[in-house]
């Protein structure tokens, strides 16, 4: 089957910070992304988990947007101003997807 | 003396704090025992709106006057003044950053509002009246102290820009509205409303509050089991040392304008408490560099179960014998 | 005239109304308040199977006759036919593709239950009674449309295989399901049953009706906060105006079945109301070229808000006027 | 004889049955009926937090005695017998291998809280006392059986090595924690806190498991789905000859205690039943080779049902006519 | 250690099309697949979030499948023919597995 | 925008592993780690969904884990020994990081 080469780039970044990416992600044209749920991880800064928390302060969310090469770098720089002094996590994969004219 | 101890223990033997004491206990054995975050988030939106609901159809009742005005500013007030005192107190108990000290003074500053919640129920099963509008100081006081907090920051350097967008979300957080709301809609629809909705939010209110405490129990049990890692022994003389001070402050508020025991009491509890909901989340975004299992093992592990276990029977016992009430 | 007003004001500052209004404003401020999915979904689970629970209750003392077989089946006749008027109606009054229309059409036919519920706890608070059966016309109603709105897009070219899962979907959509089951337990277990679990479905009913209202009101107000990209001013003059249509439907066959003044109420509510649960889903499946944002914001962003505060309480009054009830 | 018809007559037209035949059917049927993961835990905290708060209510009136003592161990003795009798005959019935047979034991030497919970308030609409300890003895019955099927399976070579970590997952597992501490609390607090909390547990009750049923209908119904391809007709007869087996047993223990013939009917009802919370989970750890589908569609699939419909009144009429009661 | 290569297929598609997915991965001869919950997302046809949703018309869920390379085509052809009409997003990347006898 | 080599790592496990995991690769050394829900699957054990389940047993987690090349081993060496003798889904893929100095 036809397929095209892409970026699977994906963000795991503080869950109160998730409006902030949406909105720098949509301001650098980027026509689509998903967000996961995260239930819980750990890093530098200790371990956690959503389970019975109320507050959305300790959890993070994990942005996946599937992007055409050439769109990569401004969608990158409009991630890492806002994960800059955040904690996100930030990794990019080379991929094949079905119907290129959709991203 | 002996009235706050007799006072402190049927507080210890109430199912409530029986309940936290449960959550902390299996959290702190590793048992797997847990609740789903959304039935944590229901369970707290059901007290948020009871809560608010009723508070609103006690004014409806009362009707508004100046002390209510003035009340709303003292908690305005208290709630930008006491940061400043806790950050001084940080600064001479921890070795905490700036940063870090700034953001955790922001949390005694504000509320919790569970911490109120579980006040109001223990003056109301002892027959104790307070103000109705309670409800709404609680509400006026989440917010300010996150400026206090920012503005500690700034003057220590490390500044941060505020942008429009983050005024909204501190304003506009979701329990500040759902508090606020739902006193709206109560003082709206007064008794009639409430009468409607009481089989609601009244007759189980406590039995869904002792969920909701086994549900804080296990979140602050889980902080509380790496505590010795997070927090140092200054810091945690301080979440106990802070709710008192603060409450003197609502102590002496509450005495000046006058409150019923009751009030004089929730006043003292709202200034004695810690922000685990509003604040937190605003640090995340404001204060990044801060670490947030500092401010939120001292909120939610040490001084949270301070206040409910000997704070609040305490602050009441306090109240009751100044005000004669 | 005035009556109607008094009435609607009422119905305006009713704890429900406000509750939904707390979850439009919370929205449009752009509050970070939400109720999590999973317990929105038990939310919405507790009001089908009680609302279904007290219906078949009810039949079960009135027992069967052949005025609920012809309402049964006028419920039918009027989800099929609906949808026909409505796609007349968006095609003179938008641009909508013939897709889109029929989409939009399909939910128009089909019910809003919450809009039933409400309505039904304004007839109960106001003392109106109704036929008990009106819950299986409810369920009745919510399919058929789908059909129409398949037979409308057929019929202008760009046609759809139905295979048999996609019946089954539609026939045994999860809300149909719990609301005839639940309709069906009461019904068995009558007025004995009622009793053991009343203190669960009947009492705190309306509590829980507001926490579901606040939801729905975020989400609608989440809708309506880009309702201008999506919708047209005709598409919205069309959300407002096809609501009494339908009920006039509804009102003519209630009158013809010489249903009691509630009953006739609840037909109309019923045939004004927009289905946003399984119509959607069903449309998403059925009809992927029809655009969701357009009918989704039509159903829950303009009718859903409009038959809530203005049509309910204008619904009961016709009814009433022209019963004579 | 036509007693006990009767008597399963009723109980099949009880809300709480007819709920999870509701259940049953929609997820046989394939209706996209679901209750959300969250919900489902929710309800399952609310009757554990109920029925252990309430027998410990219950104790704190009694007290305790020699009997409950007694009771607490016979019930620990039967939770380890009586996976030994279930490998027999499934060694006998099917040609399960030696660690799948392990695995299932287990699950019939623990028991089920749902199946319990329903026999109480079966017990409870018709006025048949019980010991409130039950509840203890039920979650003492939990555990002790998974290290009997680790036994069975070391016994036939394929050993796992238990390490101190599953330890103490099996025996901190969330339920066992939550049944005994709410039983803790209710002991503590005794009638005063019960009655703080009543029309929290006491009222909603059977309401809330009638959700909890259709859920657990539900969730048996999809296993069924299936149940051709991951049971042989051996393993079906196994799952409904295995819970008389294990009620005679209860049935002997409690006459030789002298329970009430509630509390035999309830003993009989806890070794009859299978678990579907605790064994399963240490089960996917501690025996990872086992086939989860087998255990849990036997456990959920067959036993469950077969208990809640005939099993219940039939062991409360042996119960009755047994004790004189 | 010792690994083998595969292929990561990742599967975007609206909730009320999982059932439909499924039934074509199982008829495609696919032996495993993994269904992950989404939260949020922004495409052409809007943003949208599953909070406070009582229908699953406004939602996607995710298919994460491993799968040997020579099976991808097959996969695909199924997917395709589910996902044609629909909104789903199809990405395809190279990976590599423990124990290849699973897949 | 100036990225590194990283790899990967998505492990999918049995809810009730998912403490026994954690702890092996916090032993292994790894420096941090993400689980995601799960909401349903089918594999060779059949199929299975999270909905309406009180009990963990019948449900998957899906760990993802972002780390150094050269930490690879190690981790998939823990991570194995966890998932031996379970289901365990084990894939690792290449990608690019920001900010390598967090790995
Ligand atoms: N290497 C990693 N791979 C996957 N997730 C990570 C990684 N490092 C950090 N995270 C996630 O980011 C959160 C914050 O990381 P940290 O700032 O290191 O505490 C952790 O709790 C994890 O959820
Ligand atoms: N490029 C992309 N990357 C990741 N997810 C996407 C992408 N495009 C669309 N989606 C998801 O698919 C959904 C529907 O996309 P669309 O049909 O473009 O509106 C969006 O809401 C996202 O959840
Ligand atoms: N090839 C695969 N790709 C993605 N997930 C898988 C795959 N195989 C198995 N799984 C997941 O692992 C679970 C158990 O697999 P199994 O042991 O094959 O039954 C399945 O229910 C899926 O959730
Ligand atoms: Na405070
Ligand atoms: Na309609
Ligand atoms: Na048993």
């Amino acid at each position: 089957m036809q397929t095209h080469k892409a970026k699977r780039v994906e963000i795991i970044i503080e869950a109160p910070m998730e409006r902030r990416l949406r909105r720098a992600l949509e301001e650098a044209g980027v026509t689509g992304y998903t967000v996961l749920p995260v239930l819980a991880g750990s890093g530098r800064s200790g371990a956690w988990t959503r389970e019975g928390q109320v507050s959305r302060a300790a959890g993070m969310v994990a942005f996946v947007c599937i992007i055409r090469p050439e769109r990569l770098d401004p969608l990158l720089d409009a991630a890492f101003d806002v994960v800059e002094s955040h904690i996100g996590v930030v990794s990019i994969s080379d991929c094949d997807v079905l119907r290129a004219e959709r991203f | 003396m002996d009235g706050i101890l007799a006072l402190a223990a049927t507080n210890l033997t109430s199912p409530i704090i029986l309940s936290f004491a449960l959550g902390v206990a299996a959290a702190l054995a590793r048992s797997d025992l847990s609740v789903p975050e959304a039935a944590a988030k229901a369970l707290s939106i059901y007290l948020l709106f009871a809560i608010g609901f009723k508070g609103g159809a006690a004014v409806s009742a009362s009707g508004i006057d100046a002390q209510l005005v003035a009340t709303l500013f003292a908690g305005l007030v208290l709630s930008f003044l006491i940061p400043f005192v806790a950050f001084t107190l940080l600064r001479i108990l921890t070795r905490l950053s700036a940063v870090d000290a700034a953001a955790v003074a922001g949390h005694y500053g504000s509320i919790s509002i569970v911490t109120f919640v579980a006040a109001s129920s223990v003056l109301a099963s002892r027959g104790i009246g307070s103000e109705g509008y309670m409800v709404a100081v609680a509400a006026v006081m989440e917010a300010p102290a996150i400026l206090s907090a920012l503005f500690l920051v700034a003057r220590s350097g490390s500044a941060e820009k505020m942008d429009a967008e983050m005024w909204r979300e501190i304003l506009l957080n979701g329990s500040i509205v759902l508090l606020i709301g739902a006193f709206a809609i109560g003082w709206i629809t007064g008794a009639e409303g409430l009468e409607k909705i009481s089989s609601f939010i009244v007759a189980p209110f406590d039995g869904v509050l002792c969920l909701f405490l086994l549900d804080m129990g296990l979140v602050a049990g889980r902080g509380l089991r790496d505590v010795r890692g997070v927090l140092g022994g200054g810091a945690i003389v301080f979440g106990v040392l802070m709710p008192p001070i603060g409450a003197s402050f609502g102590l002496a508020a509450g005495l000046l304008l006058g409150l019923s025991a009751g009030g004089v009491a929730l006043l003292m509890v709202l200034s004695a408490s810690a922000s685990y909901i509003a604040v937190p989340a605003a640090m995340r975004v404001a204060l990044p560099q801060a670490n947030p299992s500092i401010y939120l093992t001292l909120s939610l592990g040490v001084t949270f179960p301070f206040n409910l276990t000997i704070g609040i029977p305490v602050y009441i016992a306090v109240a009751l014998a100044l005000t004669g009430g």
